[in-house]
């Protein structure tokens, strides 16, 4: 089994998840260059934290043609797992390979914080070790976390259980004055309709060791992990 | 002839220097050459004024001391910490945003420019008073700034100062310090050597901006009409963090001979300083330099304070294979120079020689040590007298009126719009004490924090610089770290009116004293003049900045509160003293002294029984008892956690004290510490061997924030609403 | 010939401009209580070097479509000018 | 009435522009190769309900030098519209 940590330039959190992967849950993890085209046999790409290109035009939108997005996309076609975390997630969103947008943050600046999530559904590869409805303790860091989505579109998205993580207060209140960022019903992560790719603002990879105050993320990673070790690497 | 010493007058430099000038050429300079003169030999660049009195500061200490260009370090283990503070005030003054943002850039490049890679910036604010509009502004505009740049390139911000104060309308206070890790073998250089060895410049391209002292030289001696007006420099995280990435991959290549950031002074003061370093020569060429804007003259050229640049000294044949690595992270990267064997910085434009100057003549400017008087006002703000003082009669009232200084409340909406975590290390988030850094691999981690109250060193400078020496030192000791090493960075008015230069002159004393004192080293730092307006100077501001190293990152405590039930105690003396602080000028309006009483004995024993105390386990938390005293640094304890904590303090102990100096006073050799039951009796033995008072405040508990003299209730405030007050002073 | 393409990208009808919003109520307090509404948008002068005037229209547009601004929440408008 | 000011705000000339820069670089990439330079600029549309068009103008302006663009940077023009 294999991961991959996709590097563009401005990236400032891939050592950060190389590192989770690597060292932390000890799996063969190996680095890609946004103008590779080989995604070198990886099960899972991750799309880091950062600001690619600066985030100068918005975020996400320069990066999405990197040549390896090409290669993504074919590997999500060929059901490939894909994460996106914070602008990872905002470059899923400008390629399209998930619904949606990000807009600036409600309250106009960057925001950085620990934030309770409630796991929305655990029916996916990413989130089946957490318990229904489990409340848990991930950071959030970002400026443009405001997810936004047409009502309809919201609708189905709803209806097909795409929606992964919702912010929340410490004992699961899903009411706006936990919502960090003005996102559409405190929406924090969200799924392909077929759970292969997930897009999230919360950074799992800063909740992986007890010595950083949360153990949370870890378990995101683990599931994949189990997940890909039962049905050998699971590309259909 | 006349022409040249009326540039030479107008960019800055004194009759005496031009003539030095002209006795080292032999001959009438270019504009050029004068320009290239003039930012080198600048209080900016070259230090005239302060140079001397650095020789005070020890260099050595507890553990070994690095000396670099741009920035020093220690050793530990197999690593070099690096760190150095540097201000930005004057550009936040005007650009608030870009000012702020381009100082985090400076100092990170500073570290990057020795081989370390960045790993955490702080930033130490002082701003006029909040209710200002200006000040406002500026203050929005420097966090805006800070969270801008230090976001982006991917090095947290993990923890700063922030203070108000009317001493510093009109010139804020911007001073910003990055910390670094390298591999104590792979430290890089600031040098140029090796004949024929090639010059190379990467990152951004040259423009026109900062060119301050220039705008003279290009509005009347080569402006032909058009404007050429210097510009305000705009920082490029993005550039930034290629530049990063960038410059370590071709570090790692061994094929770099030296490196320097073209910061203050830019491309004169990297190519001069690296030909001075390794005792060589350079020869660049101003038609390679990849510049922005058409037109642009050497002078121009040489001064530009354009960011997101450095100066590599490549080993010749490795040229193509280290510009391959900036290409390959879309960065510029030309060969503008070689290395020569004379001993010259020769710079060479449109075909022609405009430039040629002994390097280290350029790099030793001339030093001064202007006259320094006692100022005046010490005698008058230094006698307080306590009787005259009301004691307060509602102490509630006394707590929520401080409690919505801008001083005293909570830095939440400050460090939450800065990225504090990014690179996985921060153990100890910021606001709660110092912050700690654990280092990837490692058993032990690092601890750093900025102290300096200024109006501690407006009432006498030299106690004032000590004790932000003591406090930064008690700060690390607090959270179990043993205090390493001091980056500084001196603010302060013009150094040419004599009770500036003398306040300069006992602030520097007091930071040599005290560090001396501590074994601690001062490898690097900064001074800032000149921060004054026709309104008035600011007052001392002798910022501190201090690494500790803690032995076992696991064992890192922080100052807030966990548990109800946990005892409180407080270690140290209680003083009648009310000396320079907030409460006197918050509740009476008072900015008085004498100082609290201060003994670098007693600090020194309080540091050692924490770092024991702590790295035993013993404690749960620790916090140093500085602005608002014992009161707020309760009121930290409980407020600053996720959860707030309640707290049950008796006072009694001291109620032959006024009661207003038992709870608000800021002597200093004083911490908090919260400890679970059953190692009480360990702590109090341990302390008592050290000679350090000990004391029982009370448990941690409830919903209130109580603080009782005996049976008299003198505070009881739920802490949820505290909380919220607490958090929303600056929002 | 050089062309200069002006374009201006602004939020969707409906999608919350939160900036908008910070303004206009930074504008209250500074006293203009006569303001109703703020939108902000971003402003792009990309300047091409092409044969004609149609060229530089057909590409600027093409620029928009796939880069300068995000279908799923803004809109754009541009000119284009001849030289600078 | 109503009057809508049209804003554009850019910086000043010689101010580095390094999202120009970036935005500039992503075109070549993508195969426009005809950009010679592309600068960023904001863009607000700033809804007043005055008496007349000149006090909207003039409201505007106001805005402008206040708070709506940064005059050690940046320079704005503007254009105001009747209602919508
Ligand atoms: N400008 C700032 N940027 C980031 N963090 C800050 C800033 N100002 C204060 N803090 C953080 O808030 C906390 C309280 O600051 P301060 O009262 O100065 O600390 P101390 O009493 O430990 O010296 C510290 O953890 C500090 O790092
Ligand atoms: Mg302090």
């Amino acid at each position: 089994m294999r991961f991959g940590v996709v590097v563009f330039p401005g990236s400032n959190c891939d050592y950060d998840c190389y590192y989770v992967l690597s060292r932390v849950m000890q799996i063969d993890t190996v680095w890609l260059w946004h103008e590779d085209r080989d995604l070198r046999g990886c099960d899972c790409v991750v799309l880091p934290g950062g600001f690619s290109y600066g985030d100068y035009l918005r975020t996400g939108a320069i990066a999405r043609f990197s040549p390896i997005m090409a290669s993504i996309r074919k590997f999500v076609q060929e059901g490939g797992f894909v994460l996106g975390i914070c602008n990872g997630f905002q470059i899923l969103l400008e390629s399209g390979l998930l619904p949606g947008a990000l807009l600036p943050n409600r309250d106009g600046h960057f925001v950085c914080r620990y934030t309770y999530l409630k796991v929305e559904n655990t029916d996916t590869p990413f989130t089946r070790l957490f318990s229904p409805g489990e409340v848990i303790r991930i950071p959030i860091a970002h400026h443009q976390g405001n997810f936004f989505m047409p009502f309809a579109e919201l609708e189905e998205l709803k209806k097909n259980r795409q929606i992964v993580f919702r912010y929340c207060g410490p004992h699961g209140e899903e009411d706006e004055r936990f919502n960090p960022n003005g996102s559409l019903e405190n929406v924090a992560g969200i799924a392909s309709s077929d759970f292969r790719v997930l897009g999230m603002m919360p950074h799992p990879e800063r909740a992986s060791e007890a010595i950083l105050g949360s153990q949370d993320g870890k378990k995101l990673f683990l599931s994949l992990i189990t997940w890909l070790k039962e049905n050998q690497g699971g590309r259909n | 002839m006349e022409e040249i010493e009326r540039i030479s007058e107008e960019l800055g430099l004194r009759k005496e220097e031009y003539q030095k000038v002209v006795e080292i050429l032999g001959r009438v300079p270019t504009p050029t050459e004068i320009a290239m003169f003039s930012v080198e030999w600048s209080e900016h660049c070259g230090y005239p004024h302060s140079r001397r009195w650095f020789e005070l500061f020890p260099r050595q200490g507890h553990f070994p001391a690095l000396f670099g260009e741009d920035a020093g370090g220690i050793i530990y283990d197999d690593l070099a910490i690096i760190f150095k503070m540097e201000s930005h005030n004057h550009p936040s003054q005007i650009e608030p945003k870009q000012g702020a943002a381009t100082g985090i850039g400076g100092v990170i490049r500073d570290i990057l420019g020795s081989g370390a890679r960045p790993i955490a910036c702080f930033d130490s604010l002082r701003f006029g008073p909040l209710e200002d509009r200006n000040s406002r502004y500026v203050f929005r505009g420097v966090v805006e700034g800070i969270a801008f740049y230090g976001n982006c390139v991917g090095v947290p911000t993990v923890g700063g100062e922030l203070y108000f104060h009317p001493a510093f309308r009109g010139n804020c206070l911007v001073n910003v310090m990055c910390v670094g890790v390298a591999e104590k073998g792979k430290l890089a250089q600031a040098v140029a050597r090796g004949e024929g060895n090639i010059v190379l410049y990467v990152g951004n391209k040259t423009g026109r901006d900062g060119i301050g002292g220039c705008s003279i030289l290009a509005s009347q001696e080569f402006a032909d009409g058009e404007e050429k007006r210097p510009s305000v420099q705009i920082g490029d995280p993005f550039t930034e963090k290629c530049l990063i990435e960038a410059t370590l991959e071709a570090l790692a290549t061994g094929f770099v001979v030296g490196v320097k950031d073209m910061g203050a002074a830019g491309l004169t003061c990297s190519a001069s300083e690296m030909a001075a370093a390794g005792k060589s020569g350079v020869e660049l060429d101003l038609d390679r330099v990849p510049l922005r804007e058409e037109g642009m003259e050497a002078w121009e050229i040489m001064m530009s304070e354009s960011q997101e640049r450095m100066l590599l000294c490549v080993a010749r044949g490795r040229e193509e294979e280290i510009r391959k690595i900036f290409k390959k992270w879309g960065l510029e990267a030309e060969i503008v120079g070689k290395v020569t064997g004379s001993g010259r910085v020769t710079i060479i434009h449109r075909g022609e020689v405009v430039a040629d100057i002994p390097a280290n003549e350029l790099t030793a400017p001339p030093v001064y040590t202007p006259p320094r008087k006692r100022p005046t006002y010490l005698d008058e703000v230094n006698s307080l007298s306590l009787q005259s003082l009301p004691l307060p009669t509602d102490y509630e009232n006394v707590v929520l009126t401080m409690l919505s200084s801008p001083n005293l409340c909570s830095r939440r909406w400050v460090y939450e719009q800065y990225d504090h975590m990014v690179q996985t290390n921060t153990v100890v988030l910021p606001g709660k004490g110092a912050s700690v850094l654990r280092v990837k691999g490692k058993k032990w981690g690092i601890a750093v924090t900025t102290d300096c109250n200024p109006v501690y060193c407006y009432l006498d400078p030299y106690r004032g610089a000590q004790m932000a020496v003591a406090e930064a030192a008690l700060n690390l000791s607090a959270c179990g770290a043993r205090p390493a090493g001091i980056t500084d960075c001196l603010n302060f008015g013009n150094p040419e009116k004599p009770d500036r230069y003398w306040q300069f002159v006992e602030a520097v004393k007091g930071i040599a004293d005290a560090s001396r004192f501590f074994g601690l080293p001062i490898v690097s730092g900064n001074v800032s003049f000149y921060n004054e307006n026709p309104r008035g100077t600011i007052y001392p501001v002798p910022t501190i900045g201090m690494v500790g190293i803690i032995e076992d990152v696991e064992q890192a405590v922080d100052g807030v509160f966990k548990e109800e039930g946990h005892i409180v105690v407080l270690l140290g003396k209680v003083r009648e003293e009310l000396g320079g602080s907030e409460y006197l000028r918050v509740i009476h309006n008072l900015e008085a002294g004498p100082l609290p009483s201060f003994s670098l004995n007693e600090e020194k024993a309080l540091q050692e029984l924490l770092i024991e105390l702590i790295s035993g386990g013993f404690v749960v938390s620790a916090s140093d008892v500085s602005e608002g005293g014992l009161l707020f640094t309760l009121l930290e304890a409980c407020l600053a956690g996720e959860c707030p904590l309640g707290v049950m303090v008796n006072v009694e102990p001291w109620n032959s004290l006024r009661m207003d100096a038992v709870l608000f006073g800021e002597g200093r050799g004083r911490v908090l510490l919260s400890l679970r039951e059953e190692n009480y009796s360990k702590v109090a033995v341990m302390a008592q061997e050290k000679g350090v008072p000990f004391a029982v405040l009370g448990r941690v508990g409830g919903r209130d924030f109580l603080i009782r003299n005996g049976r008299e209730v003198l505070v009881a405030l739920p802490v949820l609403d505290l909380k919220e007050r607490w958090e929303s002073v600056l929002s | 010939m050089k062309y200069c393409g002006k374009i201006i990208v602004v939020l969707k009808e409906g999608v919350f401009d939160p900036q908008g919003v910070t303004i206009c109520n930074a504008l209250h307090t500074l006293g203009y209580g006569e303001v109703v509404g703020v939108k902000t948008g971003k402003f792009f002068e990309v300047m091409v070097e092409v044969e004609s005037l149609e060229l530089a229209r057909k590409r600027i547009q093409e620029m928009c479509d796939q880069l300068l601004a995000n279908p799923v929440i803004e809109r754009y408008s541009f000119e284009v000018e001849v030289g600078k």
